[in-house]
């Protein structure tokens, strides 16, 4: 779960990280008042996109008049797909240098990951390799201070900018260790001359883990078919095509999807009903794939804990109680993959044995609809 | 040989009385699995499909010899289970939990390093030595000896490609589930190396996706260090950016784990790479 | 420093250990209102030794009347050299069993050490050997839950008391690492026939890590002239004997004073004037001396760091300044060792070589006065 | 030969620029100590003693061998040092500050294991192999080359003693400040194993005190796998219970670390016990 800019910089004072003085506001005239206490303000839109300052998110205005003029553009505006519905108003900081710091998980070592540029205010990917410091963290060891000081000497650091960088970090593997955070990161990191100030915060909760933070707000980027998939259990990612697709495990739905587009298709979803997932469950999983309004619907079961005369009696279920007014395609192999053919050919239905002629198939249909 | 269990590997079962450990026990026992106790605690005394229940790891251990445990434990508990079989000296740990999160997994793979121990997941099917030993949930009757080890990410799809190779007369060694989470406990460059030194394994199959850079890694790994032939399959080619496909690992994110950058780095190392599931014997075959 | 039951409790209240419900009083008539809300009620003098019990420091009133009567008794009476100024009135448990818990530092594995008997309720060192659960705790796992289950079991505990036991082990760990401790102990851990309960608290926290924990009340266990002696870094102990000896190091201090009770002396006190003090300290330690009113003086130094001549140079400051009325004996070798020996001559003092002859001196000395 | 450090050995030095850093300092260089560098946040550029300071550990290790390195920094920040010298892949730490928090002590010598380090100390007066090169805060005069080694709980005392062993023509191979806290980075137990395998070493002075069980466990240890003599002595006899001799470890409690325990338990193990310092030389005298 992404967190809001304001919501990372309320974390970041908490752990002692320092944050630029700043309101956030709902409503435009507020920013009348904020502006009376900090007279030089920048108005930043809190959308979860990285890129809203190219998208027009963030204005400087001159006076309290335009900073309300601006606060009323920006709010209710759609910015990236997501609507602005507040905005942190806050000190405008004097830049004398913008540096880059981060803590994420480092998947091969299995163990967090510090990144560290000289070079911040851009995206981390575009910095070149050789100008990005990248220090594991032993879980034994933590961060603590010296580990601040031997980054900040390799990011080319010394003075009053390096300790007081080494003061932060420790602050800020705390939060990422506390919240079972994915990420946390400032960028940029400024230098306004006197001291470090955290001029942006990006943090990513796990969503695995949310259940361990219940007051942490929640901030909700899934579509409403997404929310609905997820209440009911399931992995469900909406696409832009016209074939519906449904099938059981996380990989073979990719697969699925791959197979659809290597014949020309164009899936409407990524829908993984699990494995095992029985009579009702797969009747749920049915409806979410019709409320995509597909041309198309292709199920794609290799029967493990999954049982072929489930799935075609949830399927024979959805067909009698509401209908499914488009073509289906299903394949269907594996434990009583017999009994689910027979339900299946009762529905009308011939199921495949093939992944790839059933895929084929599906694709076919949906060109022809 | 094959890698991790074998004929002779006794089995504890942690959470066997629950919905899934209780089925699985049935199934893996089917299998031909020496399972010799489970634990759930408070349920010390009771029978599943006639093995003993015990509250604790320990004590199943003071009784029995254990080999390896596989957790069916909900996400909440997964952690402190796997850290219980690992300080009582069980040697392979297979969580089969998923939904763990992240942090617990860094934790439970600085254990098991510590311990010296071999942790397979969480969020794997598990791991099948065929004809000999099943740990997990796969269905049985894909796994049939063979010269072929298998490593993935994925659980159906690896059934959907050990089916696949078994329709054409192929059979496995050992079959991997390294899990589908960002991190795994024995990753593909490990499991690699582990098959690289089994007699019996005279080729490998990796059936990766997108997200991460696990493939990438093994990748070079492959170059420098594999003897053995390796075909790969990656799932999610025609994933879209940002978004999450089903496990937790399968994102692609700030332009890093696109399906053409593994693809890339795995033909570089020779590996040949399938473009769909159903190719996968006919590669097997042009490298046995 | 040792923490009161009451503030033990407290911490464990704060990591969900379950205590009995009570109340802190400070005059005898806060009893009655206590026993109005807790009719079966126990008064418990809140001091630091161990053997309350045994020296009358706990009562059981039938009713209010009697426990305002009773707790009049207690508060101010001496218990083993401690005042009683506050009282714990509380809940009197229904005892089914009594279990022993404690996690300490285990010195030669360096790590936590969990304790834990099924047979509590007496002093551990009373507990056979066979009945005592030693766990040591590895720093990268941790204790949670099954660690609790791992140690209930080796108990001997089933059911709903190991079940608890492993609830509320990980919170009195998360205390022990929390709080800096060097001991946290619950004897007895009380089944109640449905809870586990800390039925007392004992938490030791480290001297040294006090600093961490600036809300953490202080308990003063030193005597005056201890805590004097702190305030100046020195490190003392005072001792009922009538030689008053000053050493710089631990070591040779403690075989200062064996060696003077070798001779058949006794030692005032235990006094470390510490490694490489300065004259102004030297002064202040000497001081320290002549406030125990010893019948003779012993200054054993051997120079490393600490120069001879400072130390001689601050005794012969202190005998012009206030007077030293007591003989003093004074061993000095090491750096500087000729112009300390110099000035102490000047003085009318002759410097030992050897420790051994004079602490014979100061022990003739001392049966002397 | 000698144990830990000798003349080649090259050393850092923690905290360089405070009072007790800069002194000793001096007195190492005096005594003939290869001191390469010294670290002191926010002072690189400077030197002391003509020995160049730099910002961090890291940036030190990366413009010299450094093979020990020793810490003068205030309690608060002990532990913060020794793990920067243990990450920066130092050999050999020394840390001579006193005060240092129980539960930091842990996380430094966990550290040190996880990294193949040999810590000394907290607390300690450090370490000398005599002749060749001191670490710490011991006096230069006493310790002159010769066939016994010292191991140590506290500073001063060993002065004493090694001064009485040279007074009577006995010099020292190495001499170590095991620490006076309730745990020590390397204990009894372990440096008598060093003493063990160092051939220079041809006897052993073991300087204990009350408090703890170090005594009794390396009493135990001696037993069964030292073939050196080892001659003790033993600091603490007159000390009441419960009263901290100075020493955070020089405590008896709970009926445990009495002075009659250890010399009963070092007794049993063939350890000639000495009443007092100055017997120690006839003692060692009588082995070697």
């Amino acid at each position: 779960m992404k967190l809001f800019e304001c919501m990372g910089k309320d974390l970041f004072r908490s752990q002692g990280i320092p944050v630029p003085d700043g309101e956030v506001i709902t409503q435009a005239a507020q920013a009348a008042g904020v502006l009376e206490r900090i007279p030089a303000a920048v108005l930043k839109s809190q959308v979860l996109s990285g890129k809203r300052g190219k998208a027009g998110g963030i204005k400087f205005p001159r006076d309290a008049a335009e900073a309300v003029a601006q606060a009323g553009e920006l709010l209710g505006q759609e910015l990236q797909g997501y609507q602005v519905e507040k905005i942190l108003v806050e000190e405008k900081l004097t830049i004398q240098h913008e540096y880059y710091l981060a803590i994420t998980v480092e998947n091969s070592m299995r163990c967090p990951l510090i990144l560290a540029s000289a070079a911040g205010g851009m995206d981390i990917e575009e910095v070149p390799e050789e100008m990005i410091v990248r220090r594991p963290v032993d879980p034994v060891l933590g961060v603590s201070e010296y580990v601040g000081r031997e980054i900040a000497w390799r990011m080319g650091l010394s003075g009053e900018p390096s300790k007081q960088f080494a003061a932060l970090l420790p602050g800020l593997y705390r939060l990422f260790m506390e919240l079972d955070a994915e990420l946390v990161e400032i960028n940029p990191l400024v230098w306004t001359g006197e001291k470090l100030v955290a001029a942006d915060a990006k943090v990513t909760v796990d969503d695995e883990a949310l259940y361990r933070h219940p007051d942490l707000p929640r901030v909700e980027e899934k579509t409403a078919l997404e929310q609905k998939a997820q209440a009911i259990g399931l992995s469900f990612v909406e696409l832009d095509g016209d074939i519906a697709i449904m099938a059981n495990g996380a990989g073979i739905t990719m697969a699925t999807l791959d197979i659809i587009q290597h014949y020309g298709g164009r899936p409407a979803n990524f829908l993984d009903a699990g494995g095992g997932a029985n009579v009702e469950q797969t009747a749920q999983a049915l409806e979410l794939l019709l409320a995509t309004n597909p041309r198309v619907i292709f199920i794609n079961i290799f029967g493990g804990i999954t049982r072929c005369d489930d799935v075609a009696t949830a399927f024979s279920q959805v067909k009698k109680t509401r209908g499914i007014p488009v073509p289906v395609v299903i394949r269907l192999v594996g434990t009583n993959e017999a009994r689910g053919v027979e339900i299946l050919r009762e529905t009308g239905i011939e199921a495949y044995r093939s992944m790839s002629e059933a895929a084929a198939k599906a694709v076919e249909l949906a060109q022809k609809a | 040989m094959a890698i991790y269990i074998d004929e002779n590997t006794q089995v504890l079962v942690q959470g066997i009385t629950g919905r899934q450990g209780s089925f699985h026990t049935g199934q893996m026992l089917a299998y031909g699995t020496r399972i010799v106790a489970g634990v759930a605690p408070g349920r010390r005394g009771q029978t599943v499909e006639g093995v003993p229940v015990y509250d604790t790891v320990a004590e199943a251990c003071s009784r029995y010899r254990v080999d390896a445990s596989v957790i069916f434990i909900p996400a909440a508990g997964a952690k402190d289970a796997v850290l219980e079989a690992l300080e009582a000296g069980v040697g392979v740990v297979v969580c089969v939990t998923e939904h763990v999160p992240l942090h617990d997994e860094m934790l439970m793979v600085a254990a098991a390093r510590r311990k010296g121990a071999v942790l397979i997941g969480p969020n794997t099917f598990g791991v099948v030595s065929s004809g000999k030993c099943k740990i997990g949930i796969p269905p049985n009757q894909v796994f049939v000896p063979g010269p072929v080890g298998v490593v993935s990410r994925s659980g159906t799809l690896s059934y959907e490609i050990v089916a696949n190779l078994l329709a054409a007369g192929i059979g496995t060694t050992t079959v991997v589930g390294m899990g589908g989470d960002r991190i795994a406990g024995r990753n593909f460059i490990e499991v690699l190396q582990d098959f690289e030194n089994d007699p019996e394994t005279k080729a490998v199959v990796m059936i990766g996706e997108i997200g991460g850079t696990a493939e990438e890694q093994a990748a070079e790994y492959i170059r420098h260090h594999l003897t053995k032939p390796v075909v790969a399959y990656i799932a999610g080619k025609s994933a879209p950016p940002g978004k999450r496909m089903g496990h937790a690992g399968a994102i692609i994110e700030r332009g890093r784990g696109t399906f053409a950058g593994k693809v890339q780095a795995l033909q570089a190392a020779g590996v040949q790479v399938a473009g769909l599931p159903l190719e996968v014997p006919e590669l097997i075959k042009e490298v046995i």
